[in-house]
């Protein structure tokens, strides 16, 4: 059939799921309300951050939380010029790979830098923490040049 | 391990969008083709196994549709992975290990263009930390390609090298969507998407489907002059936390390959799964894949990315390059999740 | 400590949804007024409603169009009683299985004037079409089937029939 | 390489709930996984791969979840795959599991399915809006309830005959601590007190909506004969699938159920299965489906199969149980269900059942069903090994 004959419409798949999160995570997200970040000690010692339920190497329920502060250094990063719909912020940004003091992993999050010229691997960043936070990753705004 | 050899492989082209074809529509040719071509009769195929993925067009059970295009009448013994074919063909290999049957379809498919894929492809995220954040596909490889910039010798050359090589070859290859000669200094001039990535870096997005018919020993040997013989096929994981890996190597790909038996000896092809330029470098050292190695002859994923079928079409390039003669042994590679986190190597060789 | 914790998550993807070439013509044939079916050039079975524009049983494409008459005979059906989001017909309403003249599968639609208890397998029905000018290529183009004011067909004879040589 | 004799060794599953809120996805399924190992007198590193399987990945809004699930499973460093079949997903996904043993690739294989279904709801993950086609009917009551008409009609069947089932399996429930739903007031009054959703079906007739997970650990011979507690050996593994939309298709008494039944039966050596199995858990999501499948599954002549459960013989002390566990009717983790009934399957001929043990079980057959009645997968297990006659 000819091709202008083949019907085409917007389709949604939209839905609000609500998640249980369990001790772990939902002690992490405790933690970023009250403008706190911990992370979790891993089988060989290491700081997890975020803390992860099971160790990633040996799959051992993880339960030993400890104090990380909300200032670290970026180990990788990547510039957004153009920032999607959904993401965190919506100006230019980049995201980063950052491990925060007191952690030995690194975790996710964005740097509003302002432009890619200020940023550097191994720069640090601080968290800037939203005022209003109910217990998510994006209660942390952003991270950004102290 | 019983002997088990790829016998056919047919593909759709891969094009940006097909709207004037559904699912069902684009892969029906495909499969016939691939069924046709084996020579192997319909009712010695024992199984049928498919990769696909619900979220590619929003709606579920795409695989339900999918077994509307492979005359599965009478009923089949047939099974489903939400995974690229690849796995698809593990799963096949597999069962033929038994020696009850002797040959098996498999297909993937997946058209890319009705949703933004970049954007699709976070809801494989980690739900709680990573997926509230929308990092899409790019971003996340851009993090990837930076850590390997800055802690290794590679550079952003090698990676513009790495998508003209693809896409010049490529245009030898019918089936291909992105082909042309480019210059690498013009390539490094191109404005970056999420820096360090330019467009050239990613592979473009593709709507499209593949099928391969493998079949065991006598069976294979009486259908195919040459059959591409599987002499050893692995997959594994890595962590899903980006925190918990080294992205600058791909543990699980030299892992595979190793259980797969890849690095006993020279491969004159390899067909690598590496959506974004960097990652087939990282995906070389992986494999320690040296000179002599034609890589990805067909353009790879960097030509035609069909999502959910490019890895098995990986293991129908390779194959196919074995069955016209063109190489002894070859190597195919497929990968699931950000920043390769799951890995999956088919040796294959001729007789 | 926030033991059970809950957190929302809302995801919001979107899509262009194209039904490919087979439905679509099924689709665009409503447009027109029309029930389009399809027969197949190697089983000859004629298949309606849209479905993935595929023989299922010989995996071939279904391109010889059929024109079908909008009447038919339930072959099964229930009597819905849970409302939903988005429900056009109020509970309780009958949902049933069509198999229209000269068609090899049956397709789902509402049956409407009549009462869901007199609804019987077997009873036929007949399309009730929105006025031409508010046709689109939807399955909403039929409002409804309702009774076609004939006999009941022979239901037995009906479902053996539809299923003789599968 | 000829096929090796395979076992179930270890067996966990959650307690199912309608709302999990005390875990993750993650430690949902982690539950079940745990609880297999320790069944098993195993630990992570003994498991050389991981095979999971669910329905939708719509119903957690996670695409590819095994992906995010590498750590919790332990599948880090080995071969993981995820299997989808609808709602047979969790029968299917044993059987990918027992062949990855079976063609002697590995020893020790974890598996599991799960769906936490909370986090969405059944009716939007299963259907969402799609352009161009009109909600007709919600739910999948909607898409089952016609072929139950059918089959009424059919079999001259009677109406209490759905109710039956209901009461029955949700009794049987009450002897299973995992079951989500424990109604000790069931009766055939409550049944019919409860209001008509989709003519012929029942509120009290359908399954309810469930989180949970499941998890099986299966090895080859040499380390089953090992086991701390008795291995269920796998006699037999089949699948089948038919398409959806193709013409003549009898969704009543499907032909790939009929299939399937045939070859498993054959690989197990069953000729007469109403007396050489002892006891049945099949996937019944609405009451009348017990009967519908006695007859899919040869355990009585097409439009008899209501005689045995009106009978009595498919009850927890009849002369062929089904469902003991409660079944779909009382826990229904959509992905899940289907491994549920083949680990229960398994659960009662290694005489591991607890309070809904069936005395004396020596063979079992596991069967799920998913789609519109068209994928099927099954399997039968044994307290003996083959070689010694099941």
């Amino acid at each position: 059939m000819a091709a202008d004959e083949v019907l085409r419409a917007p389709h949604v798949l939209e839905y609000a799921y609500t998640r249980s999160v369990g001790p772990v995570i939902g002690r992490f997200f405790a933690g970023l309300r009250d403008g706190k970040i911990e992370g979790i000690k891993g089988a060989r010692g290491q700081v997890i951050v975020p803390p992860v339920e099971y160790d990633p190497q040996t799959a051992e329920e993880l339960s030993e939380f400890v104090d990380v502060g909300d200032s670290g250094v970026v180990t990788t990063w990547a510039w957004v010029n153009e920032p999607r719909k959904n993401n965190p912020l919506q100006k230019p940004f980049a995201w980063a790979l950052i491990k925060l003091d007191g952690a030995d992993t690194p975790m996710l999050h964005v740097v509003d830098a302002g432009s890619e010229s200020r940023m550097q691997t191994g720069m640090r960043v601080r968290a800037r923490w939203r005022a209003e936070r109910d217990g998510r990753i994006q209660d942390i705004e952003c991270f950004e040049v102290p | 391990m019983r002997d088990v050899a790829v016998v056919s492989f047919a593909q759709a082209p891969s094009r940006r969008r097909v709207p004037e074809q559904n699912e069902v529509e684009i892969l029906m040719p495909v499969v016939a083709e691939a069924v046709e071509k084996s020579g192997v009769p319909r009712d010695k195929i024992g199984f049928t196994c498919s990769g696909s993925c619900d979220y590619l067009a929003g709606q579920p059970f795409a695989f339900v549709w999918g077994l509307e295009a492979i005359a599965a009448w009478p009923p089949i013994r047939e099974s489903h992975v939400e995974m690229d074919g690849a796995w698809a063909l593990y799963e096949a290999w597999v069962l033929l290990q038994e020696g009850e049957i002797d040959a098996a379809l498999v297909y993937g498919f997946g058209k890319s263009s009705p949703g933004s894929i970049r954007d699709v492809l976070a809801m494989q995220l980690d739900p709680y930390y990573y997926a509230p954040m929308w990092p899409d596909a790019v971003s996340l490889a851009a993090l990837q390609a930076r850590a390997l910039l800055e802690s290794t010798d590679h550079t952003e050359r090698e990676m513009a090298e790495v998508a003209a090589r693809s896409r010049r070859d490529a245009k030898a290859n019918p089936n291909a969507q992105v082909t042309g000669d480019f210059d690498v200094d013009q390539i490094l001039s191109d404005p970056y998407i999420v820096s360090p990535l330019r467009k050239h870096d990613c592979a473009p997005i593709s709507d499209g489907a593949a099928a391969v018919v493998i079949a065991a020993g006598d069976l294979a040997r009486s259908v195919s002059e040459r059959p591409a013989w599987i002499r050893g096929i692995d997959h594994r994981v890595e962590p899903h936390s980006l925190g918990a890996r080294d992205l600058t190597a791909s543990v699980s790909t030299a892992v595979a390959a190793e259980r797969a038996g890849a690095l006993n000896d020279k491969i004159d092809v390899a067909e690598l799964l590496a959506p974004f330029t960097h990652q087939e470098l990282i995906l070389r050292d992986s494999l320690n894949l040296k000179n002599g190695s034609a890589i990805n002859p067909s353009g790879g994923a960097l030509a035609a990315n069909p999502v959910m079928a490019a890895g098995l079409i990986r293991i129908g390039e390779a194959a196919a390059r074995i069955t016209s003669g063109a190489a002894d042994r070859a190597l195919a590679h497929a990968t699931s999740g950000p920043c390769l986190q799951q890995n999956l190597v088919c040796v294959l060789e001729g007789e | 400590m926030a033991e059970n914790m809950i957190v929302t998550m809302p995801i919001r993807l979107e899509y262009d949804y194209s039904p490919g070439a087979g439905r679509s013509r099924f689709l665009r044939g409503l447009e027109r007024g029309k029930i389009l079916g399809e027969r197949c050039h190697v089983c000859h079975k004629v298949y309606v409603g849209g479905g993935s524009g595929a023989c299922p049983r010989d995996g071939v494409p279904t391109e010889e169009v059929v024109e079908l008459p909008d009447v038919g005979t339930i072959t099964t059906f229930c009597v819905v009683n849970v409302p939903f989001a988005g429900a056009t017909v109020e509970i309780p309403y009958v949902s049933a299985s069509i198999l229209l003249d000269g068609a090899d599968i049956p397709l789902m639609h509402l049956i409407q004037e009549v009462n869901a208890e007199d609804v019987r397998m077997g009873m036929r029905v007949r399309a009730e079409w929105l006025p031409e000018a508010e046709r689109i290529p939807s399955m909403d183009t039929i409002k409804y089937f309702k009774p076609a004011g004939e006999p009941d067909a022979p239901i037995d004879e009906v479902l053996k029939r539809m299923r003789a040589d599968a | 390489m000829s096929k090796q004799l395979t076992a179930v060794v270890g067996i966990g599953q959650t307690k199912h709930d309608t709302k999990r809120d005390d875990v993750s996805i993650a430690g949902l399924v982690r539950e079940a996984a745990v609880r297999a190992l320790e069944d098993a007198d195993m630990t992570w590193s003994d498991i050389d791969a991981v095979v999971v399987g669910k329905a939708p990945d719509m119903f957690e809004g996670v695409m590819m979840p095994e992906l995010y699930l590498a750590e919790a499973l332990g599948a880090v460093g080995k071969p993981l795959l995820r299997v989808h079949t609808a709602g047979s997903v969790g029968g299917s996904t044993a059987v990918v599991a027992a062949h990855l043993v079976q063609a002697g690739i590995h020893e020790r294989v974890l598996t599991v399915a799960f769906e936490k279904q909370s986090e969405s709801n059944a009716m939007w993950a299963l259907a969402p809006k799609i352009p161009f086609q009109p909600t007709l009917v919600a739910g999948a009551g909607g898409y089952f309830a016609p072929h139950i008409r059918e089959y009424i009609r059919r079999a001259n069947a009677p109406e209490h005959i759905g109710r039956e089932v209901a009461v029955k399996d949700r009794v049987s429930a009450l002897k299973n601590p995992y079951a989500h739903l424990h109604m000790p007031d069931i009766s055939m009054e409550t049944v019919l007190q409860s209001p008509i959703l989709w003519d012929p079906i029942r509120f009290l007739e359908c399954c309810p909506s469930s989180d949970g997970a499941c998890a099986m650990v299966m090895t080859n011979e040499r380390v089953a004969k090992s086991a701390s507690k008795p291995p269920a050996w796998i006699l037999g593994t089949a699948i089948r699938s038919e398409p959806l939309g193709m013409a003549g298709r009898d969704e009543v008494n499907p032909r790939a159920g009929l299939d399937c039944a045939k070859d498993v039966y054959e690989q197990a050596g069953i000729t007469d299965p109403r007396n050489q199995i002892d006891v049945v858990e099949m996937y019944v999501p609405f009451s009348w489906y017990e009967p519908m499948w006695l007859e899919n599954l040869g355990f009585a002549d097409e439009g008899t199969g209501w005689k045995l459960t009106d009978d009595g013989v498919t009850a927890l002390d009849g002369s062929l149980p089904v469902n003991p566990s409660g079944g779909v009717l009382s826990s229904n983790p959509i992905g899940a269900s289907g491994m549920l009934r083949f680990a229960e399957a398994a659960m009662q001929v290694r005489g591991t059942a607890g309070e809904h043990q069936v005395d004396g079980a020596r063979v079992a057959l596991g069967h799920a069903y998913g789609g519109g009645s068209q994928f099927f997968a099954m399997w039968v297990v044994s307290s003996t090994k083959p070689s010694e006659g099941p």
